[in-house]
């Protein structure tokens, strides 16, 4: 498979979070970037991928095209079960949703985001510096999914040793079975995929360790643009640039209008 | 086991939503009215507004258009993602805050996905106008939820660590059965609930294509719902296949046919998103955010909503072709015969 | 209207049934005479009553033959609204249901029903003398249906003055907001129907009153039947008996096939 | 405020029943088998028995007989109302409590409407041959409910007063939003569910005509989900109309094609109940109650069920014309063409 040459770092956050995916899984799929790393998987390597959307369909086979919207009409045709939000996020509490992929405006090294306001919470709640659209289903499936993938381009203010906002629940402060005793379900952040490589949360830490790096990052270049201390596994790789196919899928298969990944 | 907000009810409390219902005439009758007639009916000043849909499909926007109109105080907006409706509502308190306000919002989520931010909701909340209470998508569905089946409150399982839950009325128990911790949601019924659906009879029985959101719930808990329909059919052809209601007759106080009563969103089967249209109403809002100049966004509400006498005002002016265009491709997307 | 002068037990209880209940209301329709009793409303003075079925059905005309079950197909041709049984009683405990009608093997005078043992409870509840069908919806009904119509044929051990098992909540021990402090909703016990006479349960003290005796009966004749002293209004009046025209229509539109009524 | 009974669960508790889950390959893959795989492979001695349908509708007989020929010993069975289920099982239990056995009970209501009581359940209640924990319709939905959403437990208004709450592990406790008591009763996530429906395609998504009852609740409650169907469909047709789709096959297990595989009870669209055949089987077993014989309750499991291979064999038994005389009538009951 010839490595592409001209790819955007949409595009290989894309092919990171496709690679990510089992087949045969249930995929919790947000709006923007995981609904096309979603279809890539289906496309490549995992056909039987079934995934999920939060307005309530369930395994459609998405053959009408890529949805702007995860209650687009385009996720009910051929869908296995469509009821409305209630059923999708039921469902997820039950245990039925294997992965679930999530974004933010900050992370922090146990994996929890933050797309609810920056400024400074309790007191400026009322009057946030900036006003962020809410959760969403992002805290949800960050409570209940199995395995949660983020998604958060990488930069020093957006990796952040503090939270302004707590609105995803990652692995908290980390400590033992912190998830567990706060009474929520599912094993937390699995893996984060930024703009510069790919991470892993320590087991016994749950602090965000980085396994891949993507081309030209380094270890330093990336700890660098990191607001906190990383943890690096113990054999960081480089992370295979995307295909010359998996662009093509990209551009003229699944996001053929730029909906969601731009040209730039 | 953590500090909780104090308790209080907006809407209707628990009691007084059973209440509501218990003095209701809950007869089959014909329920058909004028959007206006509705509105001025069933809204009141103060009110919790329930608004259906999800993010831009099946937004009662034909009914936020009306309520501009009429010119309403101090609502709480209570939904778990939306976009166009309180898109408009909000914009309307921007350019006359003593025409049309809002004083509260209870929700998860105020943006557009694929379509961007909401500059309105940004506007309102970091100028301090409005009081927000953040719930996420699963809590605001399973408060509705609640509210509709008569209880006072619905466990989750959902982001009881976080700050989400410290933003809101969410109570954490040492649950009775696991002993493990567990969130209490409390119900919410609304005042009124504003839907938009597929089809409905006289009655208000309900047909939903594609996701039902949250409508049934928002219907069955509020105190009065308000639906607008692509199509008013018969009594019959409607109970012709019973499973297809979504909601009965007992939920719902008003209807009306109002097709393309979601555009510039979506309405499965019927018409895809106005990408153009929405990002033009934002584009003019955004000026506003950026310079205070109303000009633009006042224009686009003298053109569509005071310049017109309702929806179909509204609709002459975007056009034909447009219309016809937005059908085509919710066809496709259907992959079925229209 | 000619009065009847052939008709059964159970065709009187059928025409008081009827007559308690309001046009355009919603009945939550127990199986068996309950049925006939909503059917013969909607045939004479309540053509537009509203049916609930437990296993989902509201609003069905009706038109297709009494049903034999509360999850008789009949109930669901035409009907408004299908779902399950969560959705029957979810309705009802939001307050859609103005009527229940509740039946049981014993009552008491605050209108509590038994319909689950005959025997000793608790100490006996792993092994009753009789054991009886159980709950079903009723207790459901009793706790959350806004008015609930008792019915339940007159013998002086069915009449109790201690239930051997409480299944359906009435007005528990009469006191003063029972059931409000017990957490239920709804109003409780509004009629009771027996082969005797139709009472009502006094404001005060919530005790069985009665309000009219059927052909036949007086007062002595019903207290000497019943196993605690009742309450007497104070005018209390004959009922009328069933008009020929009624009797017709259970026996010829209703239930010509003796289902529930039977000829005897 | 009151004594309630000592918490424990019977199937899966809570946390088990996520794990289970969690380990579970949920892919869309074929699941048809016969049903003597299915009842091999998915229930085992001791299990916690989910019976879908409402008393006598939409009852998994075919599903019982077959759990009869195998044998199991020490079930529990959950269920909200039931008839002809819990009467095969019970009457095999009568007649050879070695080869099949019932352990406990979880229902609130086993008998049969205008068909009268089920003198199986007064056999086994009234020797104290089974444990029995009595709840509510609304009870027993609600906890299949609460186990199909992921919750440990779920509110209700329902009978908090009374000894049905007595008799079992509901909790009341004080609404910490209201100040009323409230009870709380504990999900039910049964190791088994048994299902009958209308039709399915391979992988289990399921089709329900008229009444769902809680059998989408109890499927998704479950470890594992056997279903038998009316009709067995193509996955394209099933999915041209997602929305009737009442179990997603996420929550199937096993998919075996049973015409007639309720019967003598009834199947909306397809069959009305045998009122004649379920009272042959109570006459047998009342002579049983009564005399302590069980010579023709033997004689009918010798007959229809030991004495067959499976439920074809059954039906040839009942015949052609039975079968024809029970699907005209359901087809005036839908009052459509067939």
């Amino acid at each position: 498979m010839t490595v592409s040459k001209d790819y955007t770092a949409q595009e290989i956050i894309i092919v990171a979070g496709a690679k990510v995916l089992e087949d045969k899984r249930v995929v919790f799929v947000g709006t923007g970037l995981p609904m096309v790393a979603s279809l890539l998987a289906k496309m490549t390597h995992a056909p039987n991928l079934i995934p999920v959307f939060e307005a309530g369909a369930v395994g459609p086979h998405l053959t009408v095209g890529l949805p702007v919207s995860v209650g687009d009409s385009k996720t009910f045709t051929s869908a296995s079960y469509v009821k409305g939000l209630n059923s999708a996020f039921e469902m997820t509490q039950r245990g039925f949703a294997d992965y679930g992929f999530i974004g933010g405006a900050e992370v922090d090294m146990y994996g929890n985001l933050n797309s609810t306001m920056i400024g400074d919470f309790p007191d400026g709640y009322q009057k946030p510096k900036i006003r962020l659209p809410g959760s969403g289903g992002a805290s949800d499936m960050a409570a209940s999914c199995e395995k949660t993938i983020l998604i958060v381009p990488h930069d020093k203010r957006k990796f952040s040793a503090k939270l302004q906002y707590l609105t995803s629940p990652g692995h908290l402060d980390g400590s033992k079975d912190a998830r567990w005793k706060a009474g929520m379900q599912g094993s937390g952040p699995y893996r984060l995929i930024s703009t510069k490589g790919i991470f892993d949360f320590e087991e016994e830490s749950h602090r965000m360790r980085l396994l891949q790096t993507f081309p030209g990052e380094t270890k330093e270049s990336i700890q660098a643009e990191t607001g906190f201390e990383l943890l690096f596994a113990d054999n960081v790789t480089a992370f295979a640039p995307p295909t010359v196919e998996e662009v093509r899928l990209i551009r003229e298969e699944i996001d053929p209008t730029g909906i969601f990944v731009k040209r730039a | 086991m953590k500090d909780t907000p104090e308790m209080f009810w907006t809407g209707l409390s628990p009691d007084e939503a059973r209440k509501a219902l218990v003095n209701k005439d809950k007869s089959m009758r014909d329920k058909t009215m004028t959007l206006k007639e509705a509105v001025d009916t069933f809204i009141h000043d103060g009110d919790n507004v329930g608004i259906g849909g999800f993010v831009d499909i099946r937004q009662p926007v034909a009914i936020t258009h009306e309520m501009i109109r009429h010119g309403f105080k101090d609502l709480t907006l209570s939904f778990q993602s939306a976009g166009m409706a309180p898109d408009y509502l909000g914009a309307a308190m921007m350019i006359d805050p003593d025409h049309f306000s809002i004083k509260r919002l209870e929700l998860a989520y105020w943006a557009h996905e694929a379509f961007g931010l909401a500059p309105m909701f940004r506007y309102l909340t970091e100028r301090g106008l409005v009081e927000v209470e953040d719930w996420s998508n699963a809590n605001m569905s399973s408060r509705f939820k609640a509210g509709a089946i008569g209880l006072p409150f619905i466990p989750t399982r959902g982001p009881i660590a976080g700050d989400v839950a410290r933003s809101n009325r969410t109570k954490i128990i040492d649950c009775p059965f696991t002993h493990r911790p567990i969130a209490l949601l409390p119900a919410s019924n609304p005042d009124v609930a504003i839907i938009h659906v597929n089809a409905a009879d006289k009655y208000g029985n309900c047909i939903i294509r594609g996701s039902e959101c949250t409508c049934p719930e928002i219907s069955m808990a509020s105190a009065h719902t308000i639906v607008t329909c692509e199509q008013l059919l018969s009594h019959e052809t409607i109970t012709s296949l019973p499973k297809d209601i979504a909601i009965p007759f007992l939920g719902v106080d008003a209807v009306i046919e109002v097709p393309y009563g979601a555009y510039p969103g979506a309405c499965r089967r019927s018409y895809y998103y106005s990408k153009e249209h929405i990002a033009d109403l934002h584009r003019r809002t955004s000026v506003m955010c950026k310079t205070g100049s109303k000009d633009e966004l006042q224009a686009y509400f003298d053109e569509y909503i005071f310049g017109v006498d309702d929806f179909s005002g509204f609709l002459d002016k975007i056009g034909v072709a447009e219309l016809l265009k937005l059908k085509k491709l919710e066809a496709a997307n259907c992959e079925r015969l229209v």
